[in-house]
């Protein structure tokens, strides 16, 4: 396994050196807990109102104040979104400035504070002294908030230098501070008091500019998690429960924001209930329950909390309870990296639970899909009746994407196969028989009055009454039932998203956040001449048209950010044929996937 | 579903409709009479059955939901877990009234942190401890529950002391506590009874004596021989078929030395007529002084209905979560647009 | 999928009736907790005691009294011990009465308890009718012990139909009460009583017998756990944190019961110490704390605690603490069948813990090589720093197999690179270099005198001194680590065994205790001429010779009692380039697999 | 490994040798004045840094042991799995002496569990809980230690009572039980030697005011502008540097009221002079009747040393199991031969 990362010229080192515009990448440097993020926020939402495709990663640590945090806001004319080496520093973090200088590639941009004492050594940058403190002086903001409005002297500074209108800022201060005027005027006059100290003292040499375009205009910018949480709303979620864990939490934070707003009903009460569990066991618990009584429940977690959750996994999935699982994944093993972006679970999941379980799994890669999936995922449960994961990532869920405003569920919500009193009739209920031939039973939910309706639910071996069976024939047939079950599941899950090249000799598969870096690099490879296929599987088990796509490619690189390749190995199982087809490309240092990275690993790809 | 026989009550259901399938456990399991009682407590009150939901963890006693109610839904989950799933189960539906059937290992030992969070929460279900003290289903190891200093044949001693899930369940904040003992039909019916109307969550430990396993080679009178000279565990087992031990109604105040199967003895004291289930303070006080005497105090310990239930924390409305329609399920075009626009 | 059994001729159908001696399987249904396992045990001790061949497999149910149990006992003067259908049935349950007896084969054998009402249909079998409520009539064990002993007369039945000798029988029972000699003399007394009045009663019709050999001379007779546990015992094993759980309580207990004997020392101290955990979170926690404080560890428990360990095991194999797992199977998903057998949770083993975790295996399917895996898995843990985990099953774990007197321990234990005091020295302790190239560090205990010894372990991203780092080149280069350690893991764990014939195009890989089933079937298959090749693996990650195992042969079948064929996905990924040759022979219904199923699957393979 | 500086003790360290890693924790965070005392405890006593093992779960309390005793072996592990862990460790090795630390939801939420059975077990340790009522480390959420009532600016309203985990841990049976609170150095120096010493589970639940997140809106003195305005919770944080709070030395039976950070108050009353600490009882009642009067009691509410400790229980002998050679850890061939006798 080889786990390094490639580096190739970088795209700007050899160009000639006129204006740059709308085409760069920017990072902020600041320490945890100082409030930088207004700041950032405000200058992401600036670039966006202005109509010019952006895109922001927090580079956070996990504590609460006084460690290293990047914010890296990318620029791209091109509307290219993967992280990407940064030319312009902001250097606010004294911990850590020599380092981020030292990371700037030649010609980039060093704004920094100057109050930090720092004595510029490299001669390829330009640079930019900001006297921070003697700023901030005269702002009418006194004490301790003084250093979290320090972090407006950079806004001002890059209005200036990037030429960012102070109008299109102060609408962003207005966003952010929903509107309370008083502290939008207070950060407004650190702002203005930078910008015009800037246009006397700095005199911009760097080429790099911002020029209003409209490629965003209809576009929303929002991070994932708001995103699936929105979409979960929308499908009816109706139950709650979690336990808080980096980088859920904010999952759940949005539900909880948005539930009250959308789900009080004319009486002031609430059509949905949310829990704060005591540990993650509890929670899928708590879900599981509340699935099998007939409400839409979700959970969010990470690493951690899956593992705590397999005992309850493998229940849902052997006793057939619809039940939804957002795992924001961070890296792993073990704690990990807690506020790192990965892609680690997807084997653990895909076998959640002692036995032979299998579980269903969709994985968003945009807003719109955490948006989709946050209702479909809901439907898939209910008409499958088994727990469906969500595998969204860090990188995903808690940055800020551009994306297409979400388009209204089509048709009702899909509640599966649920028989009323009425439905029932007077026939005996028989709760496991596939009457259908897809796996799928029918189900009763508790509350059902006729006296025939009932049933006994339990983890353990059963026959198709739901009676308690030890018979070996009773085992044998109901987890043959299931598997077929899982071949239904097949067939109703999300199929991936194919763009294909017809001269094409290699093919990527990837899924979830990494896209956006394979897009960018199969872009790049076009250019010079290199077609690729691109699969983005968006759910397993697979479907047929996985197969497809390996058949028309010599080699099929399977790009992921993890260690062991492990979509790589499922599908690689999945057909045995192809094996040797299918090439992993698999790396996880806790930092999304670079263009760079991914270009690297086609053309390394042997034919 | 049984068919009607014999006398019916108010809703027209006979006594065997709320009864199950035949037990599994062994003959004179404390478990099997409680749930006679449960089965006698849901006639008598004419229960409709599908406004019942039964629940139980994994365990000997965790078996019994399938014994009784057999008209309502049921769900037999996992070891300790039962508190968490009978959460989600009554927010989603909170016009049901839950039976919880759990063991003392079962709430005690790996169930301990649910369980007082569920009663934190003040679900509202009868939480009801099928408690022997032992690992019934295992095969005799010790629980949280077995006294200090005990001995079983298979366990040896118990060096470590009781937890006494009374106790937990008030300093957790529960609002109904009761204590009672298997062999009492009469007490635990009228237990039952009060538990069923409680606004939150209500736990009633009934000491349940195990005929297999509470069996000490220490006892003069154990008549273990089927076990207490065979080698090893696993192997040879051979569980006596055994009477249930039943107690006839005694007085308020009054002492019961109880014999169980194996010789041993335990003491009940039901709790005297003026006993005052309204102090808190003085309630632990009184299960922790019984302890140091080694008495059980049967009764209503504990009881205070003011705090709300999880439901009403929650801010339910009447109809279940489970049952709104999709019109109150998914927001409108209208709020999707304006949300939207706050994202622009 | 296709989970049927082929149902294969019946080997003794087409047999010539003469007597057929020491070839026979025999069950016996009872009910649980009749306490009939004295009798069963004690029949098949004394069928060993006799130099005869000789399995038992007890399949009985998941409460404490009431339900159905058979015994079942294989005689074989081949040394056949895989399941096969019975030819004689003991009937004492009336509950499954009707079923046992249906199916019998033709010509089988029924000797029922005449008390039961039972009236013989079937006349293609031979009857015996025992009056049991007579029999003991006379006994002078009065009450409810009564019904216990009742279960000797089958054994004095057998007695003489079978001629086995009476002192032969007393020996046993004297073995099973330890020399009690008041509970062996109240057992013989209705054995004998029985075996007269059979004598006068019965006349002798089937054709099966005992006749005494001496091909057990130098056995002993033992469970899987037991030896097991012994293993651990003669690994040095000193501590040990449990929660009960079938079927892996009687590991526990073997070891509660030999510890005491064993490693008390001269001043009555224990040198050892069991805790009875509150729950398997609590159980693996302990024994990663004691691993990491230096003891060897370990614990044993089943699928459902496997669901709970997940956590830690991933805390285990990224903090590099050593701890020994046994998990005996048993069938799943979740509480599934607690008391019926299966190799259902390799893939989630391996697997186990989130991100990209990945553990050791060791499966053993002997008594031989539990003995042996019992202290290997000590030094694997303690040389690799990681938790190794020990997959047996009910099958193997809970009955008694004949096996070879366990060899002493060679060679002294393999406690890995601890460092003394002394070895720290003066230059300054690096916990995680890999200095040796192997992907293992050094490490140190508490309580090393050294100051410059201690560190502080953990489960969150760190450098190679152990310190926290968010890193992205720590996060990468200490996971590239872990993966090189698995590789070194590939080496040092138990190599396949294989037994290959040249002319084989069809190789059989298999593990564990399906390898009975799969010996059998090879010897039949060989002697209608179909050679056959064979490799056991022992662990994973599997090594180099399984690779050419693979390459030697057109296909290759590989057997296993779970539903998703999870070890020959396994292979697939490990060996892509013949994951074609790979079929997968996966079957679970809770009973140990025939031979004729692996035959009748052997057979169906496409060349 | 810190170089000596300044004066050193018995065994020739000096304090800052008995120091860690530079906290990673908030300016004027409790967690941080428990570990000076810490190390000053360390100090004064002369311990011997490779004698001790630091343990912890997970959250910002659990980070602590990074940054005390540098010289010792620790463990940060699991969040809620310390008390198991610990357990395994002072099993192989009971001639260390560990102190463990542990915050209200790694011990009272996640972990409750595993804290009553260790505590049942009489684990030889000191357990710290550095208490501050919320999830810390993943922002602000509110633990079960959270008063009923109280507000929070992320979280809301907490509806929940509170569970003390003083009361946990007398009625799981812990011999040594004690409150303080972080600011008053000297109540946590003696306490903290006190459990050092104890033969047993030493639990010490120390209110640690987290500066953060204990912040609420509707406290009037609330200066959360940073955050009280701000949406959402992930995006923008700013957590403003903040001093310690300190109480100075107050005398038995006094009541002190302390401003948090936020503005709110909480009032610690040290308990009297003449307080039993021997009668589990009352400690009970005592701490009862404290949360229904909203003070906190601090100083030693319980303690009795009867009990034998874990390692005693299990009949351990000196020598720690982790460094027993070879020969007394593997039985020999004669007894492997008498075993295989046993089994022909
Ligand atoms: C996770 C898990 N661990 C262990 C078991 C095995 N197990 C089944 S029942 C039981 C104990 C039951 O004791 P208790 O709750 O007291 O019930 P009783 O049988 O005494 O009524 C255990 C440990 C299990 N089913 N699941
Ligand atoms: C299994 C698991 N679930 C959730 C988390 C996320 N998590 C980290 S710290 C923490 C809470 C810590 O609260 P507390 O113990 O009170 O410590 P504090 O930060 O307040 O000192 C949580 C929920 C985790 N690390 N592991
Ligand atoms: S083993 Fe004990 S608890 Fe279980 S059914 Fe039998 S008597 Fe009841
Ligand atoms: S967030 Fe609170 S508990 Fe955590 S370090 Fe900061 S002040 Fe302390
Ligand atoms: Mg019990
Ligand atoms: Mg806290």
């Amino acid at each position: 396994m080889d786990m390094k990362i490639e580096t190739l010229p970088h795209p700007d080192q050899d160009r000639e050196r006129g204006p740059i515009i709308n085409d760069f990448s920017l990072v902020v440097a600041t320490a945890n807990g100082t409030g930088s993020q207004t700041a950032n926020l405000a200058l992401l939402r600036s670039i966006f109102k202005l109509g010019i495709p952006v895109h922001g990663k927090n580079i956070f640590p996990s504590n609460i104040q006084g460690l290293p945090t990047w914010y890296h806001i990318r620029v791209s004319h091109e509307g290219y979104v993967a992280r990407r080496p940064s030319e312009i520093l902001i250097a606010y973090n004294p911990a850590t400035l020599l380092e981020d200088v030292a990371e700037l590639p030649p010609g980039g941009v060093c704004v920094y504070n100057e109050d930090l004492g720092f004595v510029p050594e490299r001669d390829d940058l330009c640079y930019y002294a900001l006297p921070v403190k003697e700023l901030i002086a005269t702002s009418e903001i006194k004490g301790k908030l003084r250093d979290y409005i320090a972090n407006m002297t950079f806004v001002g500074a890059l209005a200036y230098l990037l030429e960012i209108p102070l109008v299109a800022i102060e609408e962003s201060l207005s966003y952010h501070f929903r509107h309370r005027q008083k502290l939008v005027d207070s950060n407004m006059e650190v702002v203005r008091s930078t910008y015009n100290w800037s246009v006397e003292n700095l005199s911009k040499v760097d080429p790099y500019r911002i020029e209003p375009m409209d490629k965003t205009k209809d576009l929303i910018l929002m991070t994932g998690n708001e995103a699936g949480a929105l979409g979960a709303i929308f499908g009816g979620v109706s139950f709650v429960a979690w336990y808080p864990i980096t980088p859920s939490t904010s999952f759940v934070d949005a539900l909880r924001e948005f539930l009250p707003e959308l789900r009080i009903d004319d009486q002031g009460k609430a059509t949905y209930s949310v829990i704060q569990a005591e540990d993650e066991l509890a929670a899928i618990g708590m879900v599981l329950g509340a699935g099998w009584a007939g409400a839409r429940a979700l959970t969010a977690t990470s690493g951690p909390g899956i593992s705590l959750m397999s005992e309850f996994a493998g229940l849902g999935y052997f006793a057939e309870v619809p039940a939804v699982i957002w795992d924001i994944q961070r890296v792993g093993p073990s704690t990990g990296l807690p506020t790192r972006t990965s892609q680690g679970d997807v084997t653990f999941v895909y076998y959640l639970g002692h036995g032979d379980t299998c579980n269903v799994i969709l994985f968003p890669s945009s807003i719109e899909e955490c948006f989709e999936f946050g209702y479909t995922s809901h439907d898939l449960a209910e008409v499958l009746q088994t727990p469906v994961f969500v595998l969204s990532d860090l990188d995903m869920g808690m940055n800020n994407w551009m994306g297409k405003p979400f388009r209204y569920p089509e048709g009702p919500l899909q509640r599966g196969k649920v028989l009323s009193a009425e439905e029932v009739g007077s026939d005996p209920f028989v709760r496991y028989r596939d009457v259908d031939g897809d796996g799928i039973g029918y189900r009763t939910l508790p509350g059902n009055t006729n006296p025939l309706g009932a049933y006994l639910t339990r983890g353990t071996g059963h026959d198709e009454n739901a009676n308690y069976s030890e018979r070996a024939e009773d085992w044998a047939e109901n987890s043959e039932r299931l598997a077929r079950k899982f071949d239904t599941a097949r067939e109703l899950v999300p199929g991936p998203e194919i763009s294909s090249m017809s001269d094409a000799r290699v093919g990527i598969i990837a899924f979830g956040s990494t896209r956006y870096a394979v897009d960018e690099a199969r872009d790049r490879l076009s250019h010079s001449g290199f077609s690729t296929g691109f699969l983005r599987v968006r759910a397993l088990p697979v479907n047929g048209e996985v197969r497809t796509f390996i058949e028309q490619h010599e080699k099929v690189l399977v790009v992921e950010m993890n260690r062991d390749g492990q979509l790589h190995n499922i599908l690689q199982t999945e057909y045995p044929d192809l094996a040797t087809r299918l090439v992993s490309a698999a790396y996880l240092d806790g930092m999304p996937l670079t263009a760079e990275w991914v270009q690297a690993r086609v053309l390394r790809v042997k034919l | 579903m049984k068919r009607a026989t014999g006398r019916v009550n108010r809703i027209g259901l006979s006594r065997s409709e709320y009864g199950g399938d035949p037990s599994t456990l062994c003959k004179g399991c404390g478990h099997n009479s409680i749930a006679s009682q449960i089965i006698q407590v849901a006639f008598e009150l004419s229960l409709k059955p599908h406004e019942i939901i039964k629940l139980s963890g994994i365990g000997c006693s965790s078996k019994s939901p399938a014994y009784f109610l057999g008209m309502s839904h049921g769900f037999n989950s996992l070891h300790g877990r039962m508190p968490a799933l009978g959460t989600g189960a009554l927010m989603a539906n909170h016009s049901l009234r839950a039976i919880g059937v759990s063991g003392d290992g079962d709430t005690g030992s790996i169930g301990i942190g649910q369980f007082k969070h569920l009663v934190r929460r003040n679900v509202q279900m009868v939480y009801l401890i099928e408690n022997n003290g032992v690992y019934g289903l295992t095969k005799g190891q010790f629980s949280a529950t077995a006294d200090e200093g005990q001995g079983l044949k298979y366990a040896g001693h118990n060096p470590f002391p009781e937890i006494d899930l009374c106790i937990e369940a008030i300093v957790a904040g529960c609002g109904f506590v009761a204590r009672s003992f298997a062999g009492d039909a009469k007490q635990v019916r009228s237990l039952l009874k009060a538990a069923l109307s409680h606004r939150g969550t209500a736990v009633l430990d009934i000491i349940s004596p195990c005929v297999a396993f509470n069996n000490d080679d220490s006892s003069t009178k154990s008549y273990g021989y089927g076990r207490t000279n065979q080698y090893p565990l696993q192997e040879i087992g051979y569980v006596p078929v055994a009477e249930e031990i039943v107690v006839d109604d005694y007085e308020p105040g009054e002492l019961r030395v109880i014999e169980l199967h194996d010789g041993s003895y335990i003491r009940l004291r039901k709790l005297e007529a003026d006993y005052d289930a309204g102090d808190r303070i003085r309630a632990v006080e009184r299960l922790q002084r019984a302890q140091e005497s080694r008495e059980f105090v049967t009764g209503l310990l504990y009881f205070d209905s003011s705090r709300p239930s999880l439901a009403e924390t929650n801010n339910l409305g009447d109809a279940p979560l489970a049952s709104l329609p999709e019109a109150r399920l998914r927001p409108t075009h209208e709020d999707l647009e304006g949300i939207m626009r706050r994202f622009r």
